[in-house]
């Protein structure tokens, strides 16, 4: 070793060099815009993709989406979805969900259902603050996740954009279920 | 950092000001402003835990970055990520040893109902065998939604009788996957 | 006096295996049983190790673990091939993507899906994203165990850049679920790659930033060079791999031996150790994290502008959900793969895959239907705490932190 | 339209070779290339072809490559040949195949999110299969759906139009209710005449259709398959004992399928002569009970007030200890029990293991006494067996059934198949000898319509034109000459012409049916509720035997004697000795080895061996005050017997009556305590069909409330007595069944058992046989009318009045009903009423058409209490077997 | 047949039973008396030179008769080559030879198999049960019969009764 780079070691030794390098980076960093942003009162812009609580859907008319196909249901890989289905007393012929409950404590927000869901009726929305002290609240029913998906309707559209679930064009938006035809002209008198 | 906050009256605060603060106002803020939270990570949610101490999130505005290592030390345990049957004991272990006032945050869906995992070696649940005080949902939960919960909890501080004796809390009822 | 001679005879005594010590005084020697665990602030998660000391020294080291056993090979048997990808998140939960890719690597290998080219170049892309992050997260709280706290904070500062980034990917921060068996789910936005490119950018100052704070410290060399040595052969031996293994000297990365992905159309080279010790798989990772970048910046140069980004094979794949909507085939297809999965050949395969942390292998065995018949997870962290007994013989207490450390256990992958 | 390549699987045909990839095969000439391929293992997609049925060849699925034609051929409606060369994989087929899926799936609309078949679909699958994309002109049908039917709603969109369910109905139904019927620009599967459908609602259509275009009413979009739990038990509606599916979705049952299904359509022809795993209308849609919210859920004890809700524990405690007390001060020879026997086996033999060693009597009985009973002792006395001769399979086989007095179709549905495919594909001769025009008479070679309650006379005619034409077997009969000789001077009693003068049926005829049967190589006689349940039905029954014997069709392979049972598990309870007369096996409770071999098993001492009441005398004793507490597990007798039988002085005069019932019964309003009991659907265990084979019960559900098992119940009863019955799960009773009758557990097969009639013709037959033939028949009151209760398709007994399924198809009309010409004669227009006079008393009633009436007759079905038609029946009692007929009475009819 | 399975079929004609190549992998199945030789042949031999063991793993068959499958991948660096070792165990003699000697490494993977299939390993230094505790009664949780949901452990505390006495 030649002696310049033993010289160089001991003053490094001696002056601490590594510790004064070190120290220059971290003065630096006093002249830096502060990383920490105030939680309760700057919020995260949220990307669009974001998983977060789940939502249904209506139609722009009002209408549910929801068919009642269970798939989302099955999809689900940690079982937290239930939909209970039958035909509408009102309209037969129609499936629809009579009771919709997803157990958002064993979700995983993995957004199969979303995917899943050949009518588009679920979406994920933006909304992540909803902690509580009552677990119960957390078993949302039917009501609740349509309630999420009116409050969070523009989040819940754009997370569908945003994961090629639906175009944000005139013919996607106008997409929706047919049923079979109710009752027509023949047969139409069921018991 | 806990004097800033009771000048600048905070939202989470509600109108009283300094002045009027009753002894018993007094101690609930001194017990919110000073939750000195445990170490418990477990699994994933642990992750989003230290997140939330780093400097982006930076934890310690609230009172809440004093991390400990012992149970003696620490009022809030932050059950984060997936409570095991061989973990179980060791939480209820150290949950008994944390000095009262003592609180605990379930922080994602694994300490709060089991999750994903519906199998034979996962509790469904940590409010099986400790008292929970901010269900957190999320998997994992954002900071922010740590966060919320921390708020939240420090609101639900602040409701607190301190000196009165108060009534048997009551728990929120085991609500099964219907 | 006699009494005090009597003492004397029990602290005093001839080992009668060496009798040559006869006339020394042996000072009275006892193992002590040090518990870590299983909820220590310096485990990486929740692991019990309980030491043998002999003073400092560790002379035996037994790990206990499963405190985060969770059963995921059992419950792999119980969903579709689909349905596991949001398990494979969380068995390394710091590096859920490159789990993904490890994953969905294995199935399309026993389903024998090929995948588009440009969901191979974002795969590839996202997995060194992945590899940043982890060897991030590493970084920062091995500093910390080992008492700089400073980088910890740096570190997590970049990390929280790609977690952003992962976010606005594919809408969480840690447990992505992002891979398809076929592909991708999304695709890059603009957005996505101006950040990315900026990131590229931003990046390598902050390694040497890092390098900076530690590599001269003399703290860390102190706690890091020297401490765990394991030769090249004992590492093969033990089964390690990943950086662990490369700072012994062996090259085995199976982004050059499998070549998957599109590591073959990047240029890179694998850093390897010389001496095996800690600050030899510490080097190589901050090394990695150089190679990554430049991965990453060829695969942006490289990758073809349009395209799919998942395999178009209706027995496997998902179909757009458009046509799902008009078509009853794809809308057949779309029922069929959510509420039965796709029907595999029976057959069983092994897939490894370069995750930051080692060599992550799934073992499936499929008997045909939907759901794997067997599924084993070779998991990096698992057979790395099986050398640790042996690596950690001799060491301080102090160092058995270290040690922990220098595998980057993760106990979610660990004990499954 | 279809290709009928083998319609009678036993005929000789010429065995040919030929090669399918590259194998060699051999097989009949004129079967069905697809079946030959599957018979080889190898699994060729097709959507129209079920192996119950004939090849129809619409679906086009089922490509092959014949070497030396150009383009593919259907493999269904291809007949094997010798030397074809054939081949039934590659790229090509695949791509042919693929045309066809794309075919259908072009018409068909996008109706999965809806469509309850789906995850359950054959186009889904061979979509997914073959791997379709990307279709271009996909055509809407737009057919609105077809709702009129009570049951099935019929959505023709999704129609493939394989003709499954046509075909199924026709071939093996025999129903033929469904058609094809151009409507609307497309091909539509209508009901016969396109109106409501009204058929049997068996559900087999429902069942092979492998899309969604047949759905069930009773559980249409409530489900998907993946969110079903199937559960495979056995129906205990009646003793044929089909396999089915319970299907539950949490706590309740969705659907009930069974083994018939488009996914199990590989077989052979000839494997249907074990069943065509169908159901029939009540295993199908008639579950509702099981989760019916009339269920009891929690136990009941009398108090000043009524009838009270009472914690288990207490209800048990206050009922032992009455027991015990009862038992204390009166003996216990007054406490007496009956139990239904739809209970499972494990449930019979607990029963009367507690009856007999806890209680300490012998006064038990199950409901096998209403007419079961009859056959049982008579072929144990006859023949010494205890139950019918042949399996499923010997019926379906044989050349010639005689079916005596059994409207099998409504009373055993899935039985009454293996007739009709006696008929269908095996060509048989079927006698059916009945006082209604039944389904099966229509489908018979020789239908004989005999005046009500005359069958055994009929018996006797066959007997008596046998001897006198000498279709005498001479093998059989060497054995016992003097017997044969008995039988001819008996026979000298009875004269043809009288017979035919009672019956209404002419010489010939009888002459005739005597030769079909007599010269048969394997004939079978089935007799039912118009031998067992009518007066002289053990009697009857050893006619029957008679007949057999002297033609040689008593030992003969695929020959017999064979019964059927109304519950499911009557032969269990037989066997399980749940009679005063049996022990468990069943042998006879006064035979002394026996009486030893079980009070060490049980470790008790049995009742005295002459004691022991049967049913009709336990209600009789109850009236005399004799017995002061009574047992009921599942039995109704109010609502089962006449009034005029007294049953509800019986109970009055009780001093402790438990009823043990998933339901509050008449009988349980008048119960001290009733507890909760569950039905088929919660219970493990085993039940024994009417063929003798012991089949699995499992739990489909939880118990529902706090309802809990029957036997769990006797062994809770039992502790509050100090005795412990050691049982802790159906296992341990299982185990001890196996251990005191070994092999009893044949599960799968029924046990084979050998007639031997050689004791019973040499030791005293000659004296009975003379009294037998001599005995006339009762002339009856002036009345002109015979009333029937008759057994309906879509009922069985009362419990399944609680399905609403059921009550929903077949509500209780409350109406008598009567031929088209009486009808016609009395001046009757739809919904007339009448005056229905017995000598027991009178009622009035509306009046509705029954084609399967025949004039002179009357029925009602014995299912509905209202109006309490039963009441104007006597009860007659058997003078050997004990057994109460009230199933006819003589009426008169007026027009009020 | 695969060149290096054909060398293994060469030097233990008895131990070797058959050998599959599936989607490029290599597996080779063998008698398991003979496990231990042909391990350490693999690790030793130059022409094999394994050296680097990727995993021990185990499958249920419930329905055969050798109801337990013990696969073993080692990789050779050298080489580059992945082997696939399988052997079965019946049921009742669920015993298979250690291969700790030859591949330290086995030793957890080893305790982790007998964890969860229950399947014991003669000569290994230290067979208890690593990821299920010690006294863990159910049984073996990845056997096929193993209910997924365990059998009743869930829901039941034992330690919660001690912890409501304090």
């Amino acid at each position: 070793m030649d002696t310049q780079k033993q010289t160089t070691r001991l003053l490094d030794a001696v002056l601490f060099r590594e510790i004064w390098k070190a120290m220059k980076v971290t003065f630096k960093h006093m002249f830096h815009r502060p990383m920490t942003f105030q939680y309760p009162r700057e919020k995260r812009t949220i990307p669009d993709a974001h998983r977060g609580a789940l939502g249904l859907l209506r139609y722009d008319n009002g209408q549910e989406r929801c068919v009642g196909c269970d798939l989302c249901e099955a999809a689900c890989p940690s079982r937290c979805i239930k939909v209970i289905s039958e035909e509408d007393k009102s309209l037969p012929l129609q499936r629809y969900a009579t009771e919709f409950y997803i157990d958002i404590t064993k979700c995983v927000f993995c957004g199969y259902c979303v995917e899943a869901c050949p009518v588009n009726a679920l979406a994920m929305t933006k909304m992540y603050e909803y902690s509580t002290h009552d677990k119960r609240t957390l078993m949302f029913d039917k009501q609740r996740l349509y309630e999420i998906g009116e409050k969070h309707l523009e989040d819940a559209k754009k997370y569908l954009y945003a994961h090629n679930q639906e175009q944000d064009d005139e013919e996607s938006r106008a997409y929706r279920y047919h049923f079979p035809q109710p009752i027509g002209k023949t047969g139409a008198s069921g018991s | 950092m806990g004097l800033i906050q009771i000048g600048k009256k905070h939202e989470k605060d509600g109108d009283i000001g300094v002045i009027t603060l009753s002894l018993e106002k007094a101690a609930n803020w001194a017990r919110k402003g000073s939750l000195w939270p445990m170490t418990f990570g477990l699994a994933c949610c642990a992750i989003e835990m230290i997140a939330a101490v780093s400097s982006r999130y930076d934890v310690d505005r609230y009172g809440a970055g004093v991390f400990r290592g012992s149970p003696r030390q620490s009022d809030l345990m932050i059950v984060a990520g997936t409570v095991c049957r061989r973990m179980a004991p060791v939480i209820r272990k150290i949950y008994d040893q944390m000095p009262e006032p003592k609180y605990v945050i379930s922080m994602g869906s694994c300490a709060t109902s089991g999750n994903i995992y519906d199998s034979y070696s996962v509790v469904q649940g940590v409010d099986r065998f400790v008292p929970v005080d901010i269900y957190v949902p999320g998997c994992p939960p954002t900071p922010e939604a740590l966060f919320d919960g921390i708020l939240k909890l420090q609101d639900q501080i602040m409701q607190k009788r301190v000196f009165t004796k108060q009534p048997e809390q009551v728990r929120p009822q085991e609500k099964g996957i219907g | 006096m006699a009494q005090l001679e009597d003492q004397r005879e029990t602290i005093y005594k001839v080992d009668p295996a060496h009798p040559e010590t006869k006339d020394l005084p042996i000072l009275r020697t006892e193992e002590l049983l040090l518990n870590m665990g299983p909820q220590h602030p310096a485990t990486h998660g929740v692991l019990k190790v309980i030491l043998d000391l002999e003073g400092e020294r560790i002379t035996k080291s037994t790990v206990v673990m499963g405190f985060l056993h969770r059963g995921v090979e059992k419950l792999a048997e119980y969903g579709t091939y689909h349905q596991f990808i949001p398990h494979t998140d969380r068995l390394d939960y710091v590096c859920a993507m490159y789990n993904n890719f490890a994953y969905c690597r294995a199935v399309e290998k026993l389903m024998n899906v090929t995948v588009p080219e440009r969901a191979e170049y974002l795969r590839t892309i996202v997995a060194e994203v992945q590899r940043i992050i982890g060897h991030l997260f590493w970084l920062g709280t091995q500093a910390l165990d080992i008492g700089a706290m400073t980088v910890f904070f740096y570190t997590f500062r970049d990390r929280e850049i790609l977690l952003d980034w992962f976010d606005e990917l594919c809408g969480a921060r840690l447990t992505t679920s992002w891979y398809r068996i076929g592909g991708v789910e999304r695709d890059l936005t603009a957005s996505l790659e101006t950040k990315i490119r900026d990131f590229l950018a931003y990046f390598p100052p902050k390694i040497d930033e890092y390098v900076v704070f530690l590599e001269k410290n003399r703290i860390w060399l102190a706690r890091t060079v020297g401490v765990a040595v394991i030769s090249a052969e004992d590492a093969l031996g033990y089964g390690l791999s990943g950086p662990t293994l490369r700072g012994s000297g062996v090259d085995y990365d199976l982004r050059k031996y499998e070549s998957y992905g599109a590591y073959p159309k990047c240029e890179f080279s694998v850093p390897v150790g010389k001496n095996g010790d800690t600050y030899d798989r510490y080097w190589i990772r901050i090394e990695e994290m150089r190679e990554s970048i430049k991965i990453i910046r060829q695969c942006m140069d490289q990758i073809p502008k349009e395209g799919p980004v998942l395999a178009d094979v209706p027995s496997v794949t998902l179909p757009p959900k458009n046509r799902v909507f008009t078509n009853l085939e794809s809308m057949i297809q779309q029922f069929k793969l959510f509420s039965q999965g796709f029907d595999a050949p029976p057959g069983e395969i092994y897939c490894g895959t370069e995750a930051h942390k080692g060599e992550l292998g799934f073992y499936i065995v499929s008997t045909g239907g939907g759901k794997p018949y067997r599924l084993k997870i070779r998991s990096p962290s698992f057979i790395h705490m099986g050398a640790f007994d042996y690596m950690a013989k001799g060491y301080m207490i102090a160092d058995a932190v270290t040690i922990f450390g220098s595998y980057d256990i993760v106990m979610g992958e660990c004990d499954r | 339209m279809g290709l009928k390549p083998v319609t009678t699987p036993d005929t000789e045909a010429a065995t040919i070779v030929l090669n399918i990839d590259g194998e060699t095969v051999t097989a009949k000439e004129g079967v069905s290339l697809y079946d030959v391929i599957s018979s080889m293992g190898k699994i060729v997609p097709a959507m129209c072809y079920h192996y119950t049925f004939d090849p129809f060849g619409s679906c086009g699925m089922c490509l092959v490559l014949q070497e030396g034609k150009k383009s593919p051929v259907r493999s269904c409606t291809a007949k094997a040949a010798e030397g074809m060369v054939i081949r039934t994989d590659g790229e090509d087929l695949f791509a042919a195949r693929k045309k066809a899926v794309e075919k259908h799936l072009s018409v068909h609309p996008l109706d999965c999110p809806v469509c309850d078949a789906d995850g359950h679909c054959e186009l889904q699958d061979m979509a997914f299969e073959h791997q379709v994309t990307n279709l271009a002109n996909a055509k809407q049908k737009n057919i609105p759906e077809d709702t009129r039917s009570l049951v099935l709603d019929f959505n023709m969109n999704r129609c493939i139009a394989c003709g499954e369910c046509i075909n199924i109905c026709k071939d093996v139904q025999r129903i033929d209710a469904l058609q094809f019927m151009k409507k609307g620009g497309f091909t539509q599967v209508v009901a016969k005449g396109d109106h409501a459908l009204d058929c049997e609602f068996c559900g087999d259509c429902l069942a092979v259709c492998p899309v969604g275009a047949i759905t069930n009413k009773f559980s249409k979009y409530v489900y998907k398959p993946w969110q079903l739990r199937k559960t495979t038990t056995t129906c205990t509606y009646c003793g044929d004992g089909c396999q089915m599916y319970v299907e539950t979705k949490d706590t309740e049952v969705v659907r009930v399928t069974s083994p018939l299904s488009w996914k199990n359509k590989w077989g052979d022809r000839g494997d249907t002569v074990n069943g065509h795993g169908g159901l029939c209308v009540r295993g199908r849609f008639g579950f509702q009970f099981i989760d019916s919210k009339d269920r009891l859920k929690e136990p009941l004890v009398r108090n000043e007030t009524g009838l009270v809700p009472t914690p288990w524990i207490e209800a048990l405690d206050v009922t032992a200890g009455r027991l015990k007390d009862i038992k204390s001060r009166y003996g216990s020879e007054a406490i007496a029990g009956l139990i239904t026997a739809r209970c499972t086996n494990e449930e019979l033999y607990v029963f009367q293991r507690f009856m007999r060693t806890v209680l300490g009597t012998n006064n038990l009985d199950s409901s096998a006494r209403y007419g079961h009973m009859n056959f049982v002792r008579a072929a144990h006395h006859a023949l010494g067996i205890n139950r019918t001769m042949n399996t499923s399979a010997d019926l379906t086989k044989a050349k010639a059934v005689l079916v005596v007095g059994a409207n099998v179709t409504e009373t055993n549905p899935v039985a009454s198949l293996r007739v009709k495919a006696a008929i269908g594909t095996y060509r048989a001769s079927v006698i059916v000898v009945d006082s209604m025009q039944t389904n099966l008479a229509r489908l018979a070679s020789h239908p004989v319509m005999v005046k009500p309650g005359s069958e055994g006379t009929f018996v006797k005619g066959l007997v008596k034109s046998a001897l006198e034409q000498d279709l005498i077997d001479p093998d059989a009969t060497a054995q016992a000459p003097e017997a044969l000789s008995a039988l001819k001077a008996a026979a000298q009693a009875v004269s043809l012409d009288a017979v035919a003068a009672e019956t209404g049926i002419p010489v010939e005829t009888i002459q005739e049916a005597a030769r079909i049967f007599a010269e048969a190589p394997r004939s079978v006689i089935l007799c039912g509720e118009g031998i067992v349940r009518q007066p002289d039905g053990y009697n009857h029954t050893l006619s029957l035997v008679d007949l057999a014997w002297v033609t040689g069709k008593l030992n003969k392979p695929g020959c017999g004697i064979n019964t059927f049972t109304e519950e499911g598990n009557e032969q269990g309870a037989v066997d399980m000795g749940v009679a005063p007369e049996f022990l468990p096996g069943p042998v006879s409770y006064a035979q002394a080895e026996a009486r030893q071999k079980f009070s060490e098993a049980w470790g008790a001492t049995l009742p005295d061996a002459q004691s022991g009441q049967s049913l009709v005398e336990i209600l009789a004793d109850c009236r005399a005050g004799k017995i002061k507490a009574l047992y009921l597990v599942g039995e109704n007798p109010l609502g089962t017997l006449p009034k005029s039988f007294g049953v509800e002085e019986a109970l009055s005069h009780l001093e402790l009556l438990i009823c043990q019932d998933p339901f509050l019964t008449e009988t349980a309003q008048y119960a001290h305590v009733v507890f909760p009991a569950c039905t088929f659907a919660e219970k493990d265990g085993t039940v024994t069909n009417q063929e003798g084979m012991v089949q699995f019960l499992r739990p489909a559900l939880d118990p529902l409330g706090e309802s809990a098992l029957d036997w769990h119940i006797m062994v809770g009863l039992a502790n509050g007595m100090g005795h412990s019955l050691p049982y802790e799960d159906t296992q341990d009773i299982q185990a001890e069944i196996r251990k005191v009758l070994p092999g009893y557990y044949n599960l799968g097969e029924p046990r084979p058992v050998v007639a031997d009639a050689g004791a019973y013709l040499r030791n005293g037959y000659a004296d009975s046989v003379r009294a037998r033939y001599a005995n006339g028949r009762t002339q009856e009151s002036g009345r002109p009318y015979g009333l029937k209760l008759i057994q309906l398709i879509y009922h069985s007994g009362k419990l399944s009045t609680k399905a609403s399924g059921l009550m929903d198809i077949s509500p209780n009309t409350g109406a008598l009903r009567m031929s088209l010409e009486e009808c016609e004669r009395l001046g009757l227009a739809e919904g007339g009423r009448v005056r229905v006079t017995s000598d027991q008393g009178s009622l009035e009633l509306g009046v509705q058409a029954d084609v399967n009436v025949l004039p002179g007759t009357c029925a009602f079905p014995e299912h509905f209490n209202e109006p309490p038609v039963k009441d104007l029946v006597r009860v007659a009692v058997d003078p050997v077997t004990r057994v109460p007929y009230f199933k006819s009475a003589r009426v008169t009819i007026e027009k009020i | 047949m695969h060149s290096l399975a054909e060398a293994i079929q060469a030097r233990f004609p008895d131990g070797f039973l058959n050998a599959q190549e599936w989607r490029g992998d290599l597996a080779v199945t063998v008698k398991r008396e003979a496990l231990h030789e042909i391990g350490r042949f693999l690790k030793d031999d130059p022409s094999m030179a394994c050296d680097y063991i990727v995993h021990v793993s185990s499958v249920d068959w419930p329905d055969e008769e050798e109801r337990f499958e013990v696969v073993y991948e080692i990789y050779s660096i050298r080489h580059r080559h992945r082997i696939r070792v399988k052997t079965r165990v019946p049921e009742h003699d669920c015993y298979v030879d250690s291969l700790t000697d030859i591949w330290p490494g086995a030793d957890f993977m080893e305790r982790e198999v007998f964890d969860m299939m229950g399947i014991r390993f003669n000569n290994h230094p230290d067979m208890r049960r690593i990821l299920m505790p010690d006294d863990f009664p159910e049984g073996y949780p990845l056997r096929k019969d193993f209910p997924l949901q365990g059998k009743g452990w869930r829901d039941t505390f034992d330690f919660l009764n001690e912890g409501a006495a304090s």
